[in-house]
């Protein structure tokens, strides 16, 4: 059986080169891996591209928590439908990468979620209805299908997925929790190599059959959050904690 | 000064739109308030992949926030029975696939229904997210907005000026003077605030309104 | 709230028009919706598009189990990658129909698949590198992107999804069993309308909101099998014993 | 007549290919023998929807069987502790996405190792099912075939002529009588069967083998 299974963050993302893709969900905190991010941010990888749901500015501190956004420097390419938040100060905080040669590819969630199953089912590509008339369609054919018109878009295969589950057994089976789901399952269907982050690693057998959501097969490495790990649920809780005192936070978070 | 309604009007009128077994998803900014206001047989969607969800934690409470739970926007909730959460994938075939109704904001609704809504035209416009999908996808998309910008123009446009979502896909828009139906015949006006002439209301309007038969005064 | 539940199937399928298409996904007896094809025959409606993965002949008695085939009068058009099995005959059942216009659309299971999702995500189409230079391309439009063939497929939209479920609650909200799950949930994606028959009806929050397969936004109508009714764990468990005394049957499942 | 491997042996030399962590399909026919003679480690996918399931029902055991848990073939498994089942959108990326082996069954095999596998020719040919989407996408395909048709003539040939199943998609051909692996510079001649000389096989087979430097006999 091969062993699945690893005790450091640095070493499962020891071996990514520079120029790798990388996709790597997030919803703010939710569904991302931040300590395999942190590790990246670490280890120093140049020219990668990310592919994740959500790019905002770290508000906090990042001994308290990560998201992609730590990764600028190390950047080269970005594809995401959401690049900051207007209450958060909008898309400032990447103005300074864009000059010096920041690609970033704005997409729409559902035509993201399209492309990486494209990427999974191994598609050249797809007509997308959405986006028609607006930006989204730049520099990409159009074609009508049946009376509506369509974008052709391109399917995103990337070399790494980032995955930040809640239970994985030793085979790989992963499962989430609550909305951490997000793109997560496409986008490790979708690369090449997967590495997830959990909660916990049990044995094969503790999760039912019937209530995985990644299969192992999708899944190369597994590193289990140590206790005062970024995202275990102390440390979340203080983070929610902290951002009850942010005010544009609370006012986004608390309505 | 005219009366107008506040964010908390508009939603309210909105919210009357839904009714019990309706599905809805309710975009960023003031939408988010008609949980607040809808029959508790809606049932609400999230985008980043949870349907059914209970209410929002109060904006007393951090101890029950959780961040497994809480909507596009960020907002907490709390888990309710018959919950489902899933993954984006299966969010946005519900998303495009014409099974719910989106409730969003505006910037800018045009005499065709074409929708403004993700970007004022500054610096600050990344926020494509899946506004585009729902503007597409949803059996039926309602609007709140303004009536005028802070200056006073008009957002009814003939045509957007501002970047586009989706066109041709706004049913109705819930203003905080005026409910407008967008149909193939061009604008009708539903509905004018109590204190408003629907003369007014046109003033304020750049293309032209036509008025519902049955046109009458907004009623929360 | 808006009532799903239906007390018989007659009633859930009794509004489905001639012509309609209709996916009812079918692997033998796994994933098979067999009381609701069974009250679509008894209602006779022509003319339909059956979308299904295996499509079989009937070797046992239409009392202990159905498979789509037994719609075969009814039928114009069939999707499918498979038509008969040679230990069973081959595609000898349909040829008769086929001669008197049945028109057979063969597919691959995974371009079947991906074309489903198709249809859910409104997709127009996508390029498909399976099947080049295969019977899977004849007619069809191709294209090289990044030096690869490829061949357009169209999505797969059905006006219906008939679906076997395993637990249900009143919302709608689905699990399965076993490998019962097949196409099924992309299926209900796809639907514009999707009626279930389960095993059991229960009440919201009895299925564990992560152990929801198909949510309940995705399925009109939910009958709960009656004891007796077709695909019942007693009948499947009858219908094992008569296939075992059926030589080419105990040859292909038992090996 | 000189000897040649039954099924079984056939489908024991294609399971020493296995490895323990490997995943596997394994295609309609002969293939499906393969289990039995695999390494315990192997973990077998079956695309209606099942990884890592437990053995086969015993076919002297019809108590066991049960219709939610059989593999593509209709062959009744029991279900095994680190076991997943999932959707068939799930099971073909899965299947397309490089991550598998697959053994599939032959009819004829190119030199260019085109595979045609679905289709007699005959009236019986509606059973493409998922062996196109195997064999376009598994990261190693071994075909499982008897060197020979019935009457003696070859199918390894320059090229197929029964209705193809994928081109350019077989790594590695197991016969009665010999293992052949497809190598950009053509075929080449790996294992013969105890009892045959390279010549003799190359009689059988239509276009020009290599040998391989270490070329050997089978062992089972």
């Amino acid at each position: 059986m091969r062993n699945k299974v690893f005790y450091s963050f640095d070493e499962a993302v020891a071996d990514i080169p520079n120029g790798a893709s990388i996709a790597m969900d997030s919803w703010a905190i939710a569904a991302t891996a931040q300590n395999l991010i942190a590790a990246l941010k670490r280890k120093g990888t140049k020219d990668i591209t990310v592919i994740t749901h959500c790019f905002i500015p770290m508000i906090f501190s990042e001994e308290n928590a990560v998201m992609p956004a730590v990764l600028l420097p190390q950047m080269k390419k970005l594809i995401t439908p959401v690049v900051g938040i207007p209450h958060l100060g909008g898309v400032a905080f990447v103005e300074e990468y864009v000059k010096n040669g920041l690609e970033v590819e704005q997409t729409t969630i559902g035509t993201m979620t399209s492309r990486l199953y494209a990427g999974a089912a191994c598609l050249g590509g797809f007509y997308n209805p959405v986006g028609v008339d607006t930006i989204i369609e730049q520099g990409k054919e159009k074609r009508v299908i049946d009376g509506r018109e369509y974008i052709f878009e391109k399917p995103i295969k990337p070399d790494y997925a980032f995955i930040r589950g809640h239970k994985a057994d030793r085979l790989g089976n992963l499962t989430y929790k609550g909305i951490f789901r997000g793109d997560q399952p496409v986008m490790a269907m979708a690369a090449k190599f997967t590495i997830a982050e959990v909660d916990e690693i049990v044995e094969p057998g503790e999760i039912d059959a019937e209530n995985v959501i990644t299969p192992g097969i999708f899944v190369d490495r597994i590193v289990e959050i140590p206790e005062g790990g970024l995202g275990t649920d102390m440390k979340l809780k203080e983070l929610i904690y902290e951002l009850y005192e942010i005010e544009p936070a609370r006012k986004l978070m608390w309505g | 000064m005219k009366p107008r309604l506040d964010r908390n009007g508009i939603t309210k009128r909105a919210a009357q739109e839904l009714k019990s077994g309706d599905y809805v998803n309710l975009g960023f900014g003031m939408p988010n308030l008609v949980a607040d206001y809808a029959d508790k047989g809606v049932i609400f969607q999230t985008e980043n992949g949870a349907i059914g969800y209970g209410p929002l934690v109060p904006s007393t409470d951090k101890e029950s926030a959780d961040f497994h739970y809480h909507d596009a926007l960020g907002r907490f909730w709390v888990p309710a029975p018959g919950m489902a959460v899933f993954d984006v994938l299966t969010s946005f075939a519900m998303i495009r696939g014409g099974r719910m109704i989106a409730v969003l904001g505006g910037l800018q609704v045009s005499e065709k229904g074409d929708l403004a809504n993700w970007n004022t035209g500054g610096p600050q416009g990344g926020l494509i997210g899946g506004a585009m999908d729902l503007a597409f996808g949803a059996k039926k998309v309602i609007v709140t907005m303004g009536h005028t910008t802070k200056d006073g123009g008009p957002r009814i446009l003939k045509k957007c000026t501002l970047p586009m979502t989706a066109k041709e896909c706004v049913d109705l828009i819930v203003t905080d003077i005026a409910v407008i139906e967008v149909t193939l015949k061009g604008l009708v006006l539903k509905e004018v605030l109590p204190g408003w002439t629907p003369k007014e209301i046109q003033a304020l309007t750049q293309p032209r309104l036509k008025l519902a038969p049955d046109l009458k005064e907004m009623e929360l």
